[in-house]
């Protein structure tokens, strides 16, 4: 880790440091590195086929169905047989695909999905056959951003194989999946920010060694017992993660690339055989990375949950926080599978304007005024200068909201009239408007339906930005 | 001195171009008044200064210096000696009678001949500054921009639908050598900064103890071209001189006359002032190649004029002809050649002026410049006529004409220091004759046609525009006094400061002060 | 005080300084940089019947203000030195970029009025819309139009601010890209001759950013050699032979030069990298055209001086062969094209290029004489481009019609409009280098300085492209005033308070330049050193370190 | 490794951008090489600043990346402009560029 | 470097894993012509012809894009400096405040110019 800040002379001076959080890596034998690269890869399938197997289970249990219970105990080798099935089905290439891309799509999918987890610590350092090492296949000094990197390049495999599908609803799906990552993509690395301000590293270890143990906050003087996980700390940041890790996977309720009442299957609608299985599988994967992450950044990592250590106190040596680690990452998977079961798929324009203009302005206010408080608080400033400071954002916000507020009305108020102007004025002359409507009064037109106001063509344009 | 008469000089006829043209245009006869008045003041005020002029005096006088761009020792600067006086005289007395000469022709002008005056006015500023300044770059800056009046009074009011390519020709010509000059100019300004304190002063620069007098020879030749190539086009001499005859044919006569009558004695006058005072050793080796191009230009041109048919084009070859004798005059490097050079100067412009002037008036009649169209004038136009005559006698340098005092000034000192030019130079003069007889001949003499019959003879306005100088060559021819006395030291200086002694073997210096007498005596 | 399990990085002590701003001498471009913002407040929630107001008082306000605190500026420089390094010595304000600011400041608010002036005729009502197309009509009748580019001409300025003030690298380059962007946005917003704009647009997009990237490599080069990219310490490097790192790095350094001057030349556009300007100036709406062939080459211009007189300071006589061959390419081939061109702004585009090359001569003569010339000159030729430009605005095919961009369109138009064609060939006969004019002047310090510098072909090579240019520039004069007009003739606006000081501007600074250039030479540019022997000052001298 | 190998393939990736601009007709490809070029210099960058041992190079290259984006919203912008245009009806050649 | 390389070690894995997926799809599956099958889904009707390079779509995507752009880079940012809060302490907050606000008035200009809505 280097420390990039910029002295006061001309010349950028730097300061390598190295960072306490790597030195336990990279010092892996080759057949250590091996074998945490299967496990992983191993993890990463048999979760995707777990997953898959339990969603179905949990849906249809929401449902009062059964699910899936055919093969093996409880069905559990359901997805297996899915997998073998679709290995043997025909494998589809249309014949105006563009052949290259059209192979490489699902795999330039699948890679990155595999590959986020590589900087996801399991569990601390354990001792493997005589070789001390993390539970962590290895850590990087950006490590998170490697989760938005691997995640920025699976758009490209959605993108791609939509674009080489030649079809117009694999297109518009695959537009529309790109837009929505890239999206929320943004709010999801704004909300990582808070995280950052609070560890002062970017190693995944070192955030997670951050969530350890129970810290007090001194407020006001007095000594409160914090809870040490950022999802508590930084709850704004946590809630706005969770909805954007959903919107990222093209999740239920956010899964309007895939939307079937509209465009089919999305981006991979003319794959079949083992490629649709290859999207599939990255899409699951996809899920567990980002639930994997959310355990990392927010949930303690593998640590134990604070009540267990305090009648526990080794529940966080040896393997045992793997285990820590696999319950909670269970238990947001869980909460995705809850999600789909329990609300219905938003609109597209919704889906967008939450993520624009909600999560992003909200991350903005919220991390300028975490990182306020923090350095107030690291300046020593007084309590007079904080309860100020917190007063006046407070008031900003408050008025930024009503304003907003008002101004949302005030659209409302002159549509609304603007709707009864038409509706008068459609009253007094059908022809209003230039529509072709028959006079009321005609014999054979008799309805008293009102007619559908039209937009009238001397009505000032609305402007328009780039279309 | 109170009275900063150079700079007034300059300034009146500026203003009143300004005032001219400003005028509205419905009030353009107003607007020619006013012109022929400032004229006529800044004769006046030249006429003053000449008078206060003191021969025997210092160099310059008048002298009259400002700082004006410090970062480049640049000054406004002016003052006069003899030679200068006696140019800055032409040019005030011609403005007047060009203008008179050119009331009536304004009718077929854009704007009735207000811009035309105005030009003419901003045209005589330029003139008169040109001649006075006494500052390398102020002289540049008054020698560039007196091609933009020329320019539009060529390509604007002038004649024929050629006067457009005519005026560009002009002006390309004169621009690429006052580009060439410019950066002798430069050069003079950074050698002028090597040897010390940069400064444009003409006084400053010349001379044994000037900032120039430790000019290395192959520099100096350097700076020297560029001088002399920008001189050489406005001369105009052979091979650049092919601009005057078509600008010439284009122009109005009247234009004609300041072009030829004083504009183009700026290239002879900085030969004199500035090729040979900045640079006397690379004059020194200069002087062969010049004289030749110099007779070249004497027989060529007149030759060409021999073949002209159009007589603004005609009078315009017999000048590159007369240009040749000056550069001539300037090149012998003797005191009486640079003296009658600086006398013919003046002459020449009487001279080809009042030509111009009476051609000018042919044309006003019958609107054509070429000679088939004229024949037998004399006979119903006899003062016309006689006036044509003179002048034309003028041109060929016929004893008791004042042109014949300088020719003969110019001969006598080059045949002393270079007498096989001044012999293949005495051919000109054999051609002139012929040229000007010939001339008169087919357009005055024989029987008249009947379309020339109801032409009528010079009005009083035109005659008061040109018996003026047709009694300076005249008088002039006689007594030749009023001309020498002031040139006569301005070149004596000259000579010196460029370190020439007349090289008459069986003369001493003050036997060659009696010669020039006596040559003054030839004329009375 | 929450702690985080203690797992912050122990960080260097010397880096807890808080850095010192001098907020007074960035005060111009901050004001700039603040209006433009505002700017785009105002496109977001001003009502769209109040906002062109809004956006020029805004506009025009914030130049005024920044010409104002440049104006404190001047009196706040410290006498003794040459001036000040602000913000980790990332901007320098000295004399040269004061100049330079106020010039770029007046010639933006130049430019500016024709924006204002010229904001129906010269752009398109929405540019998004396809030309031709119904939507266009639409958006043509319902008066559309594009209040953004008054911020983005203030963006421009910033950049062009910033540009010539920058004392690093990597300051320029942003303020390079800071300029161009809203440059290449404005050039296809010409109204007429959509397509034309648009592709003008992205030719100048695409061979900009391609120049950009060169300068870019250059400049990685030059830092690969002297392990900095500010120009002091790249100067210190240079001296040192380089930082160590890189063995035998001369190479590297060389061809960082060569790149980066390759960034640079193609900002003025000298040959052979002016190929984008005559199709952008052709293309782009004249208000734009205006700015670009004033503030731009300034800026540039400025910026180019500041590289190779401090950075390559001790490098002269490695650059300076190359930058002989550009400034006399630049100078004929340039000259020699605009003789057979037949649209004014393009004739124009080409006279600028060969005016850069007459500037290049005095960027060749390295001398603390050459600096005062070059931004003399830039000062000269910006006031008189911009009074061209806005004569060009004005001139149009017919009534209501589009600019009269062909030549030939534009004959008699001295016999109509006397004062208009007057203060043309006032600003042609300038360009020219006809004395009494800013032009001549110009010419004249340039020249003296590489003659002095002892680079006498150059300057015989410059004066014989002056004759090729005043050739064509006299041809306009030519068909102005000696030609017959044509039966539609020229139709003349008849300029508005806006369009009209512009071109009093234009013709005040051209003769107040050309007449009484002193002042300008004694007081506002750097002076020549004092001491010593002319030959071995150096223009670094000027600039503080 | 050596780092001058990471300058050499800055250099190779360079001219492939330099010469894709130049022999490339489509536009979207010229603007991708040009985006390449500009990669090229931030590898160039950060491997010098590494070999000088300073961040300066590091701080060149994360600018670099802002400016590119910038380029990459405005050329777009541009050159989406002009494709819009092409489509639709009255398509001028695109020889009026090649004046 | 060899922080680096397990990584590279997973992704190859994975990348022979689909590889191989993709290959034992084409050994494994059936293969029986039929032209129909062949052709774009379209939901049984004739397919709309495609003009080339995917078609057009609106503007909308390409603003998304735009807007991404703008905020990824914003990121940038932003991470060093949540990584040094507390070393670049008030400084740094006061400039990266500055730097928000710019880029939340580029917001504020989108969102207000309509660049936000999708319908």
């Amino acid at each position: 880790m280097t420390s990039t800040i910029v002295a006061g002379s001309p010349a950028l001076t730097t300061v390598a440091q190295a960072d306490p959080y790597l030195e336990g890596f990279g010092g892996d034998p080759w057949w250590l590195i091996g074998g945490k690269v299967l496990a992983i890869f191993g993890f990463c399938v048999v979760m995707a086929l777990l997953l898959i197997w339990g969603e179905r289970r949990i849906i249809g249990r929401m449902q009062n169905r059964l699910g899936p219970n055919r093969h093996g105990p409880f069905g559990i080798l359901q997805s297996l047989a899915d997998g073998i099935k679709l290995a043997l089905k025909e494998d589809i290439v249309p014949a105006k695909v563009d052949k290259v891309v059209y192979v490489l799509a699902p795999v330039l999918s699948t890679v990155p999905a595999f590959m986020a987890l590589a900087i996801v610590p399991f569990g601390p350092e354990v001792t493997i056959f005589g070789q001390e090492t993390h539970l962590q296949l290895t850590d990087l000094p950006v490590g998170v951003l490697l989760v938005l990197a691997t995640a920025s390049m699976g758009v490209y495999g959605i993108v791609l194989g939509a674009w080489a599908s030649g079809s117009p609803y694999a297109l518009l799906g695959g537009l529309r999946s790109s837009a929505q990552v890239i999206s929320y993509e943004i709010a999801m690395a704004l909300s990582f920010v808070a995280v950052f301000m609070f560890a002062g590293t970017m190693t995944t270890s070192g955030v997670v060694e951050a969530q350890a143990g129970g810290n007090t906050i001194t407020l006001f003087g007095t000594e409160v017992w914090a809870p040490s996980w950022f999802a508590i700390v930084l709850l704004p940041s946590f809630v706005i993660y969770v909805i954007t890790m959903v919107g990222e996977t093209n999740r239920l309720p956010f899964d309007l690339a895939e939307g079937e009442g509209e465009i089919v299957g999305g981006f991979h609608t003319e794959y079949s055989s083992l490629k649709f299985a290859l999207f599939f599988l990255a899409e699951y994967i996809n899920m567990v990375t980002v639930s994997a992450i959310a355990v990392t950044l927010f949930l303690g990592g593998y640590h134990a949950p604070p009540p267990v250590t305090a009648f526990w106190a080794g529940a966080n040596d040896g393997w045992w926080p793997l285990m820590w680690f696999m319950l909670k990452l269970v238990v947001v998977l869980f909460f995705f599978i809850w999600l789909r079961a329990s609300l219905p798929r938003v609109r597209y324009d919704q889906l967008m304007k939450l993520g624009w203009k909600v999560l992003i302005p909200v991350q903005l206010v919220w991390i300028v005024a975490v990182a306020t408080m923090r350095v107030l608080q690291s300046e020593q400033a007084g309590t007079a200068v904080v309860v100020s400071v917190v007063f006046t954002m407070l008031a900003l916000i408050v008025a930024a909201i009503v304003m907003w507020d008002r101004s949302v009305s005030r659209q409302e108020a002159a549509e609304a009239a603007e709707a009864a102007a038409q509706e008068a004025a459609l009253r007094d002359n059908p022809m209003h408007g230039g529509f072709p409507v028959p006079p009321k009064n005609a014999p054979h037109y008799g309805s008293s339906v009102a007619a559908e106001p039209r937009v009238s063509r001397q009505e000032p344009r609305k402007e328009v930005t780039g279309a | 001195m109170t009275i900063p008469w150079l700079t007034l000089a300059i300034a009146l006829p500026a203003l009143g171009a300004l005032g001219v043209a400003l005028m509205p245009r419905d009030r353009s006869e107003h607007a020619k008044r006013i012109a022929l008045a400032v004229s006529v003041a800044t004769l006046a005020v030249v006429i003053a200064i000449a008078v206060q002029f003191e021969p025997g005096g210092p160099r310059l006088q008048f002298e009259q210096v400002q700082s004006w761009i410090p970062r480049f020792g640049v000054h406004y600067a002016v003052g006069v000696d003899g030679i200068s006086l006696v140019l800055i005289a032409l040019a005030a007395l011609l403005v007047p009678l060009v203008l008179l000469a050119a009331w009536r022709d304004t009718a077929d002008f854009p704007d009735d001949g207000k811009g035309y005056f105005a030009l003419v006015l901003v045209l005589e500023a330029m003139m008169i500054g040109v001649f006075a300044a006494t500052d390398v770059f102020l002289f540049y800056v008054f020698f560039e921009v007196m091609l933009i009046p020329v320019y539009f009074m060529i390509g604007r009011y002038g004649r024929g639908a050629d006067r457009a390519r005519a005026a560009m020709k002009f002006l390309l010509y004169s621009l690429f050598g006052g580009l060439l000059m410019l950066v002798a100019v430069i050069g003079v300004y950074v050698a002028s900064a090597r040897a010390g304190e940069p400064t444009f002063l003409w006084t400053e620069l010349t001379g044994p103890e000037g900032a120039l007098s430790g000019l290395d020879t192959t520099v100096a030749i350097w700076l020297f071209l560029g001088f002399f190539v920008a001189f050489a086009i406005k001369a105009p001499m052979w091979p650049v001189h092919t601009w005057l005859p078509t600008a010439a044919g284009s122009a109005r006569p009247g234009t004609a006359v300041l072009l030829v009558g004083v504009l183009d004695k700026v290239g002879t006058y900085g030969m004199l002032r500035y090729c040979l005072e900045l640079f006397p050793q690379a004059a020194h080796w200069f002087v062969w190649p010049v004289i030749v191009l110099s007779l070249i230009s004497i027989v060529y041109g007149a030759v060409l004029a021999i073949g002209q048919t159009d007589m603004l084009r005609l009078i315009a070859y017999t000048s590159v002809s007369h240009f040749g004798f000056i550069i001539l005059g300037i090149f012998a490097m003797t005191s009486q050649a640079q003296a009658g050079a600086a006398l013919y100067m003046v002459n020449h412009g009487l001279a080809t002026g009042a030509l111009f002037l009476v051609v000018g008036f042919l044309i006003a009649r019958q609107g054509s410049a070429q000679l088939e169209d004229y024949r037998g004038v004399q006979r119903v136009a006899p003062r016309l006529a006689g006036m044509f005559l003179i002048a034309g006698l003028a041109g060929l340098s016929l004893p008791g004409l004042s042109p014949f005092v300088s020719e003969f000034l110019v001969f006598v000192g080059t045949f002393a220091a270079y007498p096989v030019p001044a012999v293949i130079a005495a051919v000109g003069v054999v051609l002139a004759a012929l040229y000007i007889l010939w001339l008169y001949q087919r357009t005055m003499t024989g029987p008249t046609p009947d379309r020339l019959r109801s032409m009528p003879d010079l009005s009083g306005r035109e005659l008061l525009a040109v018996a003026p100088l047709i009694a300076l060559i005249i008088g002039f021819g006689l007594v030749p006094r009023p001309l020498l006395e002031p040139v006569t030291p301005a070149v004596e200086q000259t000579m010196e400061q460029i370190d020439v002694t007349d090289p008459a073997p069986s003369l001493d210096e003050a036997e060659a002060g009696a010669a020039a007498d006596q040559t003054e005596g030839v004329g009375e | 005080m929450l702690t985080a399990g203690g797992t912050l990085a122990s960080l260097d002590p010397a880096v807890q300084e808080a850095p010192n701003i001098d907020y007074l001498m960035l005060a111009p471009m901050l004001v700039v940089f603040g209006a433009a913002v505002l700017g785009v407040v105002v496109e977001a929630f001003v009502p769209r019947a109040h906002r062109r107001p809004t956006q020029l008082v805004l506009a025009f306000v914030g130049l005024v203000v920044a010409f104002v605190c440049l104006l404190v500026q001047v009196r706040e420089l410290p006498a003794d030195s040459p001036g000040v390094t602000i913000a980790f010595a990332t901007v320098a304000i000295d004399r040269p970029t004061l100049f330079l600011h106020g010039t770029v400041l007046l010639l933006a608010l130049a430019s500016l009025l024709l924006f204002a002036a010229n904001r129906r005729e010269a752009f398109a009502p929405q540019a998004a819309t396809i030309p031709g197309s119904e939507e266009e009509r639409e958006h043509e009748e319902a008066e559309s139009e594009h209040t953004e580019v008054y911020p983005l001409v203030l963006f421009a300025v910033l950049g062009m601010l910033l540009f010539p003030a920058s004392n690093d690298f990597l300051t320029m380059f942003v303020a390079l890209e800071v300029l161009s962007f809203p440059l290449y946005l404005l050039c296809g917003l010409a109204r007429t001759r959509r397509l034309f704009s648009q592709e003008a647009a992205l030719k100048y997009f695409l061979l900009g950013a391609y120049s950009s990237a060169f300068f870019l490599f250059g400049i990685a080069l030059v830092f690969g050699y002297a392990g900095s990219v500010h120009f002091v310490d790249i100067d210190e490097a240079a001296a040192a032979g380089g930082a160590g790192v890189v063995e035998q790095g001369e190479p590297l350094l060389m061809l960082g030069i060569a790149l980066v001057a390759v960034g640079l030349l193609f900002k003025v556009g000298a040959v052979p990298f002016h190929n984008w300007k005559p199709d952008v100036y052709q293309g782009a709406p004249t208000p734009v055209t205006a700015l670009m062939a004033s503030g731009t080459v300034v800026a540039a211009f400025g910026g180019l001086l500041r590289v190779f007189f401090l950075a390559f300071d001790g490098l002269t006589w490695d650059w300076r062969p190359m930058l002989w061959i550009v400034a006399i390419l630049t100078m004929v081939v340039a000259a020699a094209i605009a003789v057979t061109q037949r649209d004014v702004k393009r004739l124009l585009a080409y006279s600028s290029v060969v005016h850069a090359g007459f500037i290049l001569t005095a960027v060749v003569a390295a001398s603390p004489e050459g600096l005062a010339g070059a931004l003399f000159y830039l000062a000269a030729y910006g006031f008189t481009t911009v009074g061209a430009f806005a004569v060009v605005t004005l001139v149009r095919v017919r009534e209501g019609g589009a600019e009269a961009g062909e030549l030939s369109q534009w004959a008699g138009l001295g016999r109509s409009h006397p004062l208009l064609a007057g203060a043309l060939a006032l600003f042609l006969l300038a360009f020219a280098g006809i004395p009494l004019t800013s032009g001549f002047i110009g010419k004249f310090a340039v020249f003296e300085a590489a003659l002095a510098a002892g680079a006498a072909p150059l300057v015989v090579v410059g004066v014989l492209a002056s004759a090729i240019t005043a050739f064509f520039y006299v041809r306009i004069i030519v068909l102005m005033y000696f030609s017959e007009p044509q039966e539609e003739g020229p139709w003349v606006v008849t300029p508005g308070p806006l369009t009209g000081s512009v071109i009093g501007v234009g013709v005040a600074a051209t003769l107040v330049l050309g007449i009484m250039p002193g002042p300008v030479f004694d007081h506002l540019l750097p002076q020549p050193a004092q001491e010593g022997v002319p030959e071995e000052a150096s223009p670094m001298d000027m600039y503080v370190r | 490794m050596d780092p001058m190998n990471y300058i050499l393939l800055a250099a190779v990736l360079f001219t492939i951008g330099a010469v894709g601009v130049l022999v490339r007709r489509n536009a979207i490809i010229v603007f991708m090489c040009v985006e390449l070029m500009l990669n090229a210099c931030n590898l160039a960058f950060v491997s010098f600043a590494r070999m000088h041992g300073t961040i300066e190079g590091q701080i060149v290259a994360f600018f670099v990346m802002v400016v590119a984006a910038a380029e990459v919203v405005v050329g777009l912008a541009i050159i989406m402009q002009i494709f819009r245009t092409r489509r639709s009806a009255s398509i001028d050649d695109a020889s009026l560029l090649k004046h | 470097m060899e922080l680096y390389t397990p990584i590279l070690v997973l992704g190859g894995l994975a990348a022979a894993f689909a590889l191989f997926s993709l290959f034992a799809a084409h050994i494994a599956g059936p293969r029986r012509y039929n032209r129909a099958k062949l052709e774009p889904y379209e939901c049984g009707i004739e397919p709309t012809p495609q003009p080339s390079g995917g078609g057009r779509f609106t503007v909308k995507y390409y603003l998304t894009a735009m807007l991404f752009i703008i905020f990824d880079i914003e990121i940038i940012f932003l991470y060093p400096w949540a990584v040094h809060l507390d070393a670049l302490g008030l400084f740094g907050l006061i400039a990266v405040v500055l730097f928000l606000v710019n880029v939340s008035i580029a917001y504020a200009y989108e969102w207000r110019r309509g660049g936000l809505e999708w319908d």
